[in-house]
């Protein structure tokens, strides 16, 4: 097997490299600018209508009360798990081949999140009002209902956006503080402001050191209670199809799945744009599919309890819509979720094709889109037909809330292509430390310092510094 | 008119600022005004002691959505009717109301009134004054020969038709049009034939079997409301058994316990079976009868009946087990009966079950005898239709005033009315809605709403104690230059200068005139102003009709012996509850009211049996085109097994091409297609008369409807137990 | 590794907890205390006028209102002593109190002052048939259904020890002291935390349904 | 509605619940149905567009199922008249008629879910809905399983009224603009104002004095409407309500997900009793001859 990454390289050849990607940008770039602010038009005309008129031209109906806005939303919290499990689950269990794309993937967390936000918003009939869910002082003494799952859904995806905001800021301090000392012009004040004063001194490190280390132990339960908490919106209510109790595991599950696999796509797009190669190699490549495969069975197995638990139980009810899903309306979609959720991830297991970059692509893609299918068939066939016979109604979503659901990729999109711009895509000085690391990890000797200094609290000056940072 | 102003300040509208009246409730900002000084409050002049701003007052009133008579109370706030309710002292409806009389305010409401008089001037119509109006009926009918004068109405009762009367006689004609489409004229007939009673009343709540042929007691027929309440106790313990045998489910069909579908036309076949089962049972019950009634009983063995009812003779047999055990019984007919050729003979069929059973004088009152036969309610149905249109067509009109009918919609292509009525010299239409007679006239003065108006009503079907309906004002006039129909009447006959009507400024000095002047026996005593006072506040006067004696001839009648004609599909336009014969098309809580049975709303449809579908290849939602003799339609099917395989049934009421926002270009009027054909004794249109060919078109799925799951898949929605566990649980309660 | 599962073992900075326990909790207390103050001080102090209530809290400064005749309430009110409820007599038994019809006004206006300007111009409007377009002052929004009927109820009528002939006092809790006004203006917010805190004084229904249907 | 009072209300909701009793409850609107008299007519329908000011849609939005009833009239046909006609040729018991409106549960599965508390449970056991604290979240009409929540996908009463049809609109409650949830609230309205009307004659409400307007209309009087509380409280001596009488007789009882009937046979139910929602409707049974 392969090394994860050239141990050779030289560390300034890394600073370049990623400084590179950062550069003034070329003309590429601008045309994915403004491909992502064309879809997110199209969402900014639907939203403004739908804003003026109601939800009703979305083809929301009665009992369609939700649809692709919600469906969406999960979608996309889902997505963000997978910053946290690189860079923070990861990190705590020292798996250091996360180091070359954990910076990136936490940027996904945090803009998805970003997106996700915003579907609530847009999905209440008065938006106008939003802000009261949220528990503030008023003169009218009111409060939230702090029995609803939509107010902890508001908590925890603020608190989780902060946080995650917070962390993807913190950990990039030491890049930050690279670009300032390379940067000329406005962007050198940019990031002096930025990189608030890092000079890279052993007491800064060891703080750093601290703080990121609680950060990351802080957001792992976050990350795991924050799509609890978006199961508990199903989970907690009356319906068929909803009220289920593996929910919150399953849902955690498919979030991983899904953030790993726009993992890989995003891996795939910046190591093609970016030529960053040496860092994003095949072996690391490998590992995420290897991951994303064993999520990819979890979620498979979940699956199949879920199902299993309504074939054995007591409610017919919820039995006809399982069945439903399999042979009514919906059938067309629950097959391709399926397949795509738990039959294409066998691709992953054959090393010629995890190793096969333009494949990878396309399965990455396929496996967003059959999450993207599981969050709509959690939503819709419930609402279409659950208990009320009379209220049995199919109804396909409209214009309004496609072009929101793909304006949203437009945003994501915008908000990752100005991230690249701004923040290193690579972990410059993480990089750098796994390559020492790795460099040194074949030498035993350093490794005992190393063991020395966990164990014995031998001062820090005596390893090998990093001032090459 | 000064003096009525004045009486009905009481109904002025306030300001609506004032008390907040529309409120567009939910704060998008811009629909709460808050801003001091921006809303206009508006005082009384004069206060009336009993109304209090912010506090609605009920007043009693009449229902005139149809013409079972149904008493009203409205509530009234600020001077504006916001609800219509069920008088409780209305011996009709005992407080209750159906859809179309909630809906009574959106008749009054409607933004589709017209508002001024308008006279045709070339090809349109344009505005007049009233005086103008008049002088123009004035100078048209001056000279006019008598008998070139006619009146062309719905059913009309009370002062309003003495008032007509009183014109056309003045006039010197004796033509007065009456017509009904949802009418049952031809068991009128046979009802005097047999009964000596054109219209008895008829005891649901006694009966212990009611088998009705085709009628719709629940939904149109006669006095649905009262039906209802009676049928409430009907089915309260001990509980009875409803039979309902028609081609197309009605709604009393939905609620049957046994609904029997028959080929169209079989109805009096199967009655008859049932009659031949009975004296099976027991042949002493055809004693007395004469000998063709018994050959025509003996025609029909219960294999027979079913080789050519198409119902199964488990059905007759059960039927008649029913009616053996329990008694009293009820046996009826509407339209479905009526509507054939040979319909008075079924008719006449089915009143001979009700001698056979004995239910004359038990289940069948009289209902004695009305004594003021001024005020008694004119009816019709087809047959005045049909003389009319030859009336015209031999142009033996000339002027013709037409009030609350909508000949042009209601009359089949084939009787060409529409092109026939170019012939009359002048039509004059006393209507509230531009319909599409109203577009024919030549002059049109806009009425008030019947809850503007003044009135006295006298239903046809009177039960229990009779009464004359008071229909007053609920509200002041929406509209300026529109006028009370009593009024018109008065100027128009002070014009004529008709003895006796000169002293009286208006209507309700008329119709307080009339009541001053009622029998003291009615007034208990009370002074004029007390009785009037008390009319008022009660809105019905019981008057006492007597004791009466029904007679149960047999008449001779005859059946063909197969009435039926296999194979060929028959158009039933059935009539519903809400849209009743189209009157109702206008008003947007009823078209938005899914229908009981198929649960569509805004549209046609055509029901079909899965059998037709199949043959045709369609489902619930695709278009089928209906072809008769005299034309096509289009309408959209649905599929389900409440209807004969050879019967294809499109209700009534849409299809209009005027009529206003709500009803316009909206479905389909099956009316337009019935062939030309008439029930053999009376002269009515046999309206279930209609073979049509059927054939699908490219439409599909086209149908808007209420409702998901056509069944309850399994899940406890609505339970079911048999009557006797109800009987066990509940009979003694 | 350089990073190990240990964690922190550090203090809290004593800069912080000084800044909370010195400066922060006190100031927050300080202002707890002092608007409770202010509010009890206030709730005190009409406690006399009306008993068995406490006025609702809060100001507000209304814009003048332009009327078609500048109606003097202090003149009938304040020197006649005319009961608010003779002219707003709908206000004891309906939820809006009215504005008076004009044949009130007439009742004793065709004797008295018949020749001031303001009386001439209301005699125009009688003899027209036609009531002066008011405008109106005190307004809540439309999905609020206040009613005056209730509330004249509990202050006034079912208040023990409360004289009828105060009644203007009940009245100026929400409409201020109108009886000091020409035309009246709007002093008092009612908005829903004016209406919110009176109900919690008063011990008033706070059932959302009872004002917003 | 405020956090004491929500977690008040919880509480009691709780501590009630342990004996069956709701003894602070002025007042416990129910209903009893009798499907025997339901003859599916559509009249309370109506009344309630009539009463309640709900908007008409049209063709095209009623087509997309952006329709208002509070009350409708659901209709199903037997099982075996949908299949094959050689085991049915026709509907020989005619239709299943229910009228729907909202079940007013003790338990209600919409409150809990509301984001911001515009859907709680007033002291007289309704389930109510404050339009304007609404945001419009649908989350409650999402756990309804009976579907009687509606929700205002446009601004209706921009179009539904056209001058003069506005003037109709009842002042007694609000127009609904777009964006908020609304349901049946056993035209709270009419049992206000009559609730308010006893309390200034200082006497107790009678029975049938309150009234929806479905009930009112009724044709059959298939729709019985009163107070459930009577049969809960011994001290008041007024009789019993017909409402009361008919749960007894059928031996329904309020606060159970299952009852424990003595006569098994009595035609009392509750739709989705299993669910536990403690609906405040009961329904008798349909009765057909055969």
């Amino acid at each position: 097997m392969s090394k994860d990454i050239n141990e050779d390289i030289k560390w300034a050849k890394i600073n370049e490299d990623v400084l590179r990607s950062m550069e003034n940008p070329r003309k590429g770039y601008w045309l994915a600018i403004a491909g992502c602010l064309f879809l997110l038009a199209f969402a900014v005309v639907a939203e403004i209508y739908q804003y003026n008129v109601g939800m009703g031209p979305a083809n929301l109906n009665w009992p369609h009360m939700w649809d692709l806005y919600i469906a969406t939303f999960i979608f996309w919290i889902g997505m963000s798990h997978s910053g946290t499990l690189l860079s923070a689950i990861l990190h705590i269990i020292h798996a250091d081949w996360r180091k070359p794309i954990y910076r990136f993937a936490e940027a996904m967390t945090t803009f998805t999140l970003m997106t996700a936000g915003l579907f609530p918003i847009i999905h209440i009939g008065r938006l106008w009002n939003m802000y009261w869910v949220l528990p503030y002082f008023s003169d009218r003494g009111i409060w939230p209902n702090f029995r609803s799952p939509l107010v902890w859904d508001a908590f925890a995806i603020s608190t989780y956006l902060t946080s995650s905001a917070l962390f993807l800021y913190m950990g990039s301090i030491p890049d930050l503080a690279i670009c300032r000392d390379s940067a000329k012009g406005w962007r050198k004040k940019l990031y002096t402001v930025l990189s608030l004063g890092w000079r890279g001194d052993d007491r800064q490190w060891r703080h750093f050191r601290k703080a990121y280390l609680l950060m990351a132990c802080f957001l792992i339960p976050l990350a795991v209670s924050v799509h609890s908490i978006v199961s508990s919106d199903f989970a907690v209510s009356i319906m068929p199809g909803w009220h289920v109790t593996t929910f919150p595991p399953y849902f955690v599950a498919g979030a991983l799945y899904s953030g790993c696999a726009a993992i890989i796509t995003l891996f795939i797009m910046l190591r093609y744009f970016f030529r960053f190669e040496d860092y994003m190699t095949i072996p690391i490549l490998e590992k995420t599919c290897k991951l994303t495969f064993a999520i990819a069975m979890v979620w498979t197995y979940l699956n199949i309890i879920e199902f299993s638990s309504v074939w054995y139980g007591h409610d017919p009810i919820a039995k006809e819509l399982l069945l439903a899903k399999f042979t009514g309306p919906y059938a067309p979609y629950f097959w391709a979720m399926i397949f795509l959720g738990s039959v294409l991830p066998f691709t992953l297991a054959f090393e010629k094709l995890r190793r096969n970059i333009p494949a990878m692509m396309v399965v990455s893609l396929l496996l967003n889109l059959g999450m993207w299918l599981e969050r709509w068939m959690i939503v819709t066939p419930t609402l279409s037909l659950a208990y009320s016979p009379a209220a049995h109604d199919v109804m396909w979503p409209s214009w309004v809330q496609w072009f929101i659901v793909l304006g949203s990729f437009g945003w994501f999109g915008l908000l990752f292509l100005i991230f690249v711009k701004i923040i290193p895509s690579v972990s410059m000085y993480e990089v750098k430390e796994m390559i020492f690391h790795r460099r040194h990890m074949a030498k035993k000797d350093i490794a005992e310092v190393m063991h020395r200094r966990a164990t014995d609290k031998k001062p820090a000056s005596e390893t090998p510094g990093l001032e090459g940072a | 008119m000064s003096n009525k102003v004045n009486r009905r300040d009481f109904l002025k509208i306030m300001g609506w600022g004032g008390v907040g009246a529309t409120l567009a409730g939910c704060d998008m900002p811009t629909t709460v005004t808050l801003e001091e000084g921006k809303e206009q409050v508006t005082s009384y002049l004069v206060p009336e002691e009993y109304v209090i701003p912010g506090v609605g007052v009920y007043y009693a009133s009449t229902c005139l959505q149809c013409p079972a008579g149904c008493g009203l109370h409205g509530r009234v706030r600020e001077g504006r009717i916001l609800k219509l309710e069920g008088n409780p002292e209305s011996p009709v409806n005992q407080g209750k109301l159906c859809q179309m009389g909630q809906a009574g305010v959106q008749t009054h409401y409607n933004p589709d009134r017209l508002t001024r008089p308008m006279a045709r001037k070339g090809s349109g119509l344009t505005p007049v004054s009233w005086d103008e109006a008049l002088s123009m009926i004035q100078s048209k009918t001056s000279g006019l020969a008598g008998e070139r004068f006619a009146w062309f109405t719905d059913t009309v009762s009370g002062h309003q038709a003495v008032l007509m009367d009183a014109y056309r006689e003045s006039i010197g004609s004796s033509r007065h049009y009456v017509h009904e489409i949802i009418n049952n004229s031809v068991a009128r007939q046979v009802n005097q034939d047999m009964l000596g009673d054109p219209q008895p009343h008829l005891r649901f709540d006694k009966a212990r079997v009611v088998l009705s042929f085709g009628a719709d007691f629940l939904g149109t027929w006669q006095s649905p409301v009262h039906n209802a309440v009676e049928y409430a106790t009907f089915r309260e313990a001990p509980r009875g058994v409803l039979v309902q045998v028609e081609p197309k489910m009605t709604l009393t069909g939905a609620n049957a316990d046994l609904w029997v579908a028959v080929r169209p036309g079989t109805e009096g076949v199967f009655a008859l079976a049932v009659a031949n089962a009975l004296s099976a049972k027991d042949p002493a019950r055809l004693d007395g009868l004469p000998d063709k009634a018994r050959q025509l009983i003996r025609r029909y063995d219960i294999k027979k009946a079913s080789r050519i009812t198409g119902a199964s003779g488990d059905h007759i047999v059960k039927v008649s087990g029913w009616l053996a055990e329990r008694s009293p019984s009820l046996v009826i007919a509407g339209a479905s009966a009526e509507g054939h050729e040979h319909g008075y003979d079924t008719v006449a069929a089915t009143m001979l079950l009700n001698i056979i059973l004995g239910n004359i004088g038990k289940t069948i009152e009289s209902s004695g005898t009305f004594p003021f036969p001024q005020l008694a309610a004119r009816t019709g149905g087809t047959k005045d239709l049909i003389d009319f249109a030859k009336a015209v067509d031999d142009k033996e009109l000339d002027v013709v005033f037409f009030r609350g009918a909508n000949p042009v919609f209601t009359a089949p292509e084939t009787l060409g009315l529409k092109e026939k009525l170019n012939k009359v010299g002048f039509k004059v239409a006393f209507s509230m809605f531009e319909d599409e007679t109203t577009r024919m006239a030549d002059l049109v003065l806009p009425m008030y709403s019947p809850l503007e108006d003044w009135g006295t009503h006298v239903a046809a079907y009177q039960p229990g104690p009779s009464v004359i309906a008071i229909q007053q004002p609920l509200m002041q006039p929406l509209y300026d230059q529109t006028r009370g129909f009593g009024d018109v009447m008065l100027s128009l006959l002070k014009m004529q200068k008709a003895a006796g009507y000169s002293d009286y400024p208006d209507y309700y000095a008329y119709l307080r005139d009339a009541f001053s002047a009622m029998p003291g026996s009615l007034k208990n005593g009370a002074s004029d102003d007390e009785f009037w006072a008390s009319v008022m506040q009660k809105g019905v006067l019981a008057v006492d009709t007597g004791e009466g004696r029904l007679s149960a001839n047999v008449i001779d009648f005859d059946l063909p012996e197969n009435p039926a004609k296999e194979g060929a599909y028959h158009l039933v336009p059935s009539a519903r509850l809400g849209m009743w014969d189209g009157r109702h098309a206008n008003i947007p809580w009823l078209q938005e009211a899914p229908d009981q049975i198929s649960k569509v709303v805004w549209d046609s449809w055509a029901e079909i049996h899965p059998n037709t579908a199949r043959k045709l290849g369609v489902k619930t939602g695709d278009a089928i085109k209906i072809t008769s003799a005299s034309g096509t339609i289009e309408a959209n099917v649905y599929v389900y097994k409440g209807i004969h395989p050879d019967a294809i049934a499109v209700p009534m009421g849409q299809g209009h091409e005027a009529y206003g926002r709500y009803a316009k270009g909206r479905g389909v009027n099956p009316l337009k297609i019935l062939a030309l054909n008439t029930e053999g004794k009376t002269g009515e249109l046999a309206h279930h008369g209609t073979e049509v060919q059927v054939s699908r078109t490219s439409v599909r799925d086209a149908m808007v409807q209420f409702g998901g799951s056509e069944t309850q898949m399994g899940r406890k929605i609505i339970a079911t137990v048999t009557a006797d566990v109800y009987e066990r649980t509940e009979g003694e309660a | 590794m350089f990073n190990t599962l240990q964690l922190p073992s550090g203090h809290i900075t004593h800069c912080g907890a000084r800044f909370v326990n010195r400066f922060l909790t006190p100031s927050l207390f300080l202002l707890v205390f002092s608007a409770l103050l202010v509010l009890s001080a206030g709730a005190a102090h009409a406690e006399s006028v009306v008993p068995n209530a406490v006025p609702p809290v809060g100001t507000h400064d209304g814009d003048d209102v332009p009327q078609p005749i500048e109606f003097p309430h202090n003149t009938h009110v304040d020197v006649n002593k005319i009961n608010c409820m003779y002219c707003h007599t709908y206000a004891r038994r309906s939820p809006v109190a009215g504005i008076p019809p004009t044949s009130k006004c007439m009742g004793c206006h065709s004797v008295i002052a018949t020749d001031k300007p303001r009386i001439k111009k209301l005699t125009e409007y009688w003899e027209n048939k036609e009531p002066p377009p008011w405008r109106k002052v005190h307004d809540v929004p439309d999905y609020v259904h206040f009613t005056h009927e209730k509330h004249l109820k509990r202050f006034v009528f079912d208040n023990e020890g409360m004289e009828v002939e105060n009644v203007s006092e009940v009245c100026a809790f929400c409409h201020g002291d109108v009886k000091n006004m020409t035309v009246a203006h709007k002093v008092k917010p009612l908005n829903m935390g004016f209406c919110r805190r009176c109900h919690e004084a008063n011990e008033g229904p706070f059932d959302c349904w009872k004002c917003h249907k | 509605m405020s956090l004491s009072n929500i977690l008040e209300d919880w509480s009691r909701y709780r501590k009630d619940r342990e004996d069956g009793g709701f003894h602070d409850y002025e007042h416990m609107w129910g209903m009893a149905i009798d499907l025997n008299k339901c003859i599916g007519c559509n009249a309370c329908s109506v009344a309630c567009y009539a009463e309640n000011n709900l908007p008409v849609v049209g063709r095209e939005k009623f087509s997309k199922g952006q329709a208002m009833h509070w009350m409708r009239i659901e209709r199903y046909w037997d099982e075996p008249d949908l299949g094959d006609d050689r085991i049915s040729e026709f509907n020989q018991h005619g239709a299943n008629f229910i009228p729907m409106n909202c079940q007013q549960c003790n338990a209600a599965t919409c409150e809990p879910v509301c984001p911001v508390a515009a859907t709680y449970h007033t002291p007289d056991g309704l389930n109510a809905q404050v339009y304007n604290r609404c945001i419009g979240s649908r989350y409650c009409s999402n756990n309804c399983p009976y579907r009687l929540r509606f929700f205002n996908f446009y601004s209706y009463y921009e179009d539904a009224w056209p001058a003069p049809l506005e003037m109709q609109l009842n002042p007694d409650l609000s127009v609904r603009d777009k964006g908020v949830m609304e349901k049946c609230t056993f035209c709270v309205q009419r049992i206000r104002s009559v609730k308010d009307k006893a309390k200034m004659d200082n006497r107790p409400v009678a029975d049938g004095e309150a009234m929806p307007a479905c009930a009112q209309t009724c044709p059959t009087s298939a729709i019985v409407f009163g107070d459930l509380l009577k049969h809960y409280d011994p001290d008041t001596n007024a009789p019993e309500t017909k409402v009361t009488k008919m749960w007894r007789a059928h031996q329904v009882e309020l606060g159970k997900p299952r009852q424990n009937k003595q006569n098994p046979e009595l035609r009392g139910y509750r739709v989705f009793e299993g669910l536990n929602t403690d609906p405040c409707v009961m329904f008798l049974e349909r009765v057909r001859e055969v």
